[in-house]
């Protein structure tokens, strides 16, 4: 059975190393804060200017002035700072935060990513998105693996606009867990009760498997 | 011998010299921590045919969504100009011109702009739509796309506390855009929520050293929240 | 669980990892703000043919001078070397290669290593010996050179406080090149006076957020003063 | 006769307008903070990271991490701010300064500046020389009219390394003040009791002269 949206923040979640720097996008990526294994620590880093993140405010917390990238009003941690938006992206560019989790319309066997634009719909703009593709060291990206219609989101080449090239090499859908290289993608883990045929028939590009996938675990 | 002192007392004062036309760089990230007072002003004044360098375009009835709804403006510079339907209608219809401008890149073309760097190469946005037309050189093996900087005839920007001399410090994350907005603007005018004595904040505790500050306008501020997130107990 | 405490509490441990043939970035303007334990740490290690990007070279028995002394550097990136006759020494037989750059243009490389842009262009340096060799280009009719930026294998930092999590606060002047050293070095290792309980630095006050950093090492301090001048009456 | 080095920066002093940012160079020019007219007020910049410098401590006052780009200690007057190298030079760079005074080996007509390097001689490097002259507003540069030879330091070329090109329109000489514009010296002023023809012969590069060249006037 393909997974929940919480189920793929979980499974996200298992990529965190204690001591991390992390950057979690919009949507799915924000669940990913809930499930941080207990015997590690992260920290979480907001675009806008802030390190250290914490949960949402109490009512006696609530400040307009601390917000997130979401535009969600946050709090901040002991040991947080807080900084400009050029010394923000000055972190992500030059690659000083560890992992990035971001969502994606489409991404290609070759670690192209297309993430902010549709063609046709209104263009919203790209944030920070493309920033943060060519700035992380390690970049997992979250999303369905295929649309509402069946269509996979796994290509060989991304229809779409670029947010960025050649960046992605870890995905994780509702149905596998997938690394990118060497120009396809290759079958790491699979959901639990997903066969490897309906895992290969909702994929486009390139899929190289190897003859044991297990299931993803959940603790 | 007015010294260093560059506190004005009235938003005409604050905003002497802006004409239809030019380009105005402002603070702000969402409705966080923008420059409310100037804005509404500049919507009394009616300038029109502005470029607005700023990373968002606020909502339908406040922020910068005020001056787009009476189309005093020309051109937004901007990384992410969702939630505003008016914006929505103007850019289709071929009013509003955008360009589009990943966040961190512009936040590095602000402050290169204040700092006298004409311009500066950046992975971001390689072999994207924001490429087109950019020069590309690699180093190290790597693909760089080169961003040209931004400045202002006028910015606009949002502290919390500034002394006369135009020293600032800013509050919590409406830091933001705040302090690369403050070095390039040709006129550079502050709205504060407090003007403190000079002497009192520490050297090295002072975000924007006030050479970088032309007018100081102290002001009270709405501080609207765009999306109100509790705790869940709350 | 080591979470994010950096805090060693070996000068071995501050500089596992170095090299020869490594770059190394240190802080410092003059004697002021220099990291200076770590400094004499590399003495005693002998680690040789290190390239140094440091502003200035010390002075003959104090700074980076006594690792000159040592002949453990192989070529200086600095924009001002006087005050030291045996660097004169080595530089005229030819022992020492040096790298002449502009202050201002020195900052920036190490602030643009660190902020991943690869090159930049300022007007520093045009029609000058520092021009040779580099791109130029016009922009609004002015002539700018092309700059790249520098990163270091090591970079050492001289700090005034540090949380356990790398949150840095320079002490007035001696902040200088500091700052922006800590962004460039793969590893970035930080000497301070005093190490402060997490949480107890206020967000907006930390000038260098911990993600820079990599070790700290709590240390006292020489402070030797370079030229001392006092008002007429003392 | 020729001027002293204080009646120099006095002269320097009278260019200095209420309001200015000034960064000010070793020798000469560090006088000119004595001449500050009464009337106005000034604000000093020093490119290690200080602006609003103020005079040499007391031993009370004494640290030794308070320090002038001259590496001399200082103290910092009220409404002074303390910044990295980097942020110093964004300032400078960027054209924030209203007035930079400096020294010169030699200055030409077309306003190139030689003031770092004499070949055969040690190198020591130019700090933030370069910096200064590429990026302030407006500079003034003062130095003898001429070497303990007689030989001109204003030529038509200037014969040593440059330290910049085409950015000097003012100079202080103990002879003169000149302005530099359309390829030539402009003479503007002569100390007291120095005659043109002085002037005229200590001057190599092209040098115009007005009907009447009034004599310095100091308050």
């Amino acid at each position: 059975m393909s997974l929940s949206r919480e189920q793929i923040a979980m499974r996200v979640a298992q990529e965190l190393k204690d001591g991390y720097y992390v950057n979690l996008g919009i949507g799915i990526p924000t669940l990913v804060a809930n499930y941080v294994p207990k015997n590690i620590e992260v920290m979480l880093q907001s675009e806008n200017g802030l390190l250290g993140m914490g949960p949402y405010p109490t009512r006696e917390q609530l400040d307009p002035d601390m917000i997130n990238a979401g535009k969600e009003t946050v709090t901040a941690i002991s040991g947080a700072s807080i900084f400009s938006s050029a010394e923000s992206f000055a972190m992500i560019r030059g690659g000083h935060v560890d992992l990035t989790v971001l969502g994606a319309f489409e991404v290609d066997q070759n670690g192209n990513i297309a993430s902010y634009m549709i063609p046709g719909k209104l263009v919203k703009g790209m944030g920070g998105a493309m920033d943060l593709v060519a700035g992380a060291q390690n970049i997992v990206v979250t999303m369905t693996h295929a649309d509402k219609h069946g269509k996979s989101k796994l290509l060989a080449n991304c229809s779409l606009p670029l947010t960025g090239v050649d960046c992605i090499n870890k995905i994780v859908t509702d149905l596998a867990v997938l690394d990118i290289k060497n120009g396809a993608f290759h079958l790491l883990e699979r959901a639990p009760g997903v066969s490897v045929n309906e895992i290969v028939s909702r994929t486009e590009g390139k899929l190289v498997i190897s003859d044991n996938v297990p299931e993803m675990k959940f603790v | 011998m007015a010294g260093f002192n560059k506190v004005v007392t009235s938003y005409a004062d604050a905003l002497s010299g802006l004409k239809d036309g030019m380009t105005v760089i402002s603070g702000g990230f969402g409705l966080c921590g923008i420059p409310e007072g100037l804005i509404a002003r500049i919507k009394e004044m009616g300038t029109t045919s502005l470029t607005f360098v700023s990373n968002n375009c606020g909502v339908d009835d406040f922020g910068l969504g005020i001056l787009l709804k009476e189309k005093q403006i020309r051109k937004m510079i901007s990384s992410y100009v969702g939630e505003n339907a008016e914006f929505e209608r103007q850019y289709l219809s071929g009013e509003l011109e955008v360009e589009l401008t990943p966040q961190g890149t512009l936040a590095e073309k602000i402050r290169a702009g204040g700092a006298g760097i004409p311009a500066f190469y950046t992975a971001t946005g390689y072999g994207t739509p924001v490429a087109e037309g950019k020069e590309v050189k690699q180093f190290n093996k790597r693909n760089y796309i080169l961003e040209e900087s931004i400045t202002g005839d006028f910015s606009l920007v949002r502290a919390w506390k500034a002394d006369k001399t135009g020293n600032l410090v800013y509050r919590d994350t409406a830091m933001n855009f705040n302090p690369m907005a403050a070095t390039a603007g040709r006129i550079t005018v502050v709205e504060v929520e407090e003007i403190v004595e000079t002497g009192s904040l520490k050297p090295t505790e002072i975000h924007t050293p006030g050479i970088y500050v032309d007018r100081i306008i102290r002001s009270s501020f709405e501080k609207r929240i765009e999306r109100l997130t509790l705790a869940d107990n709350n």
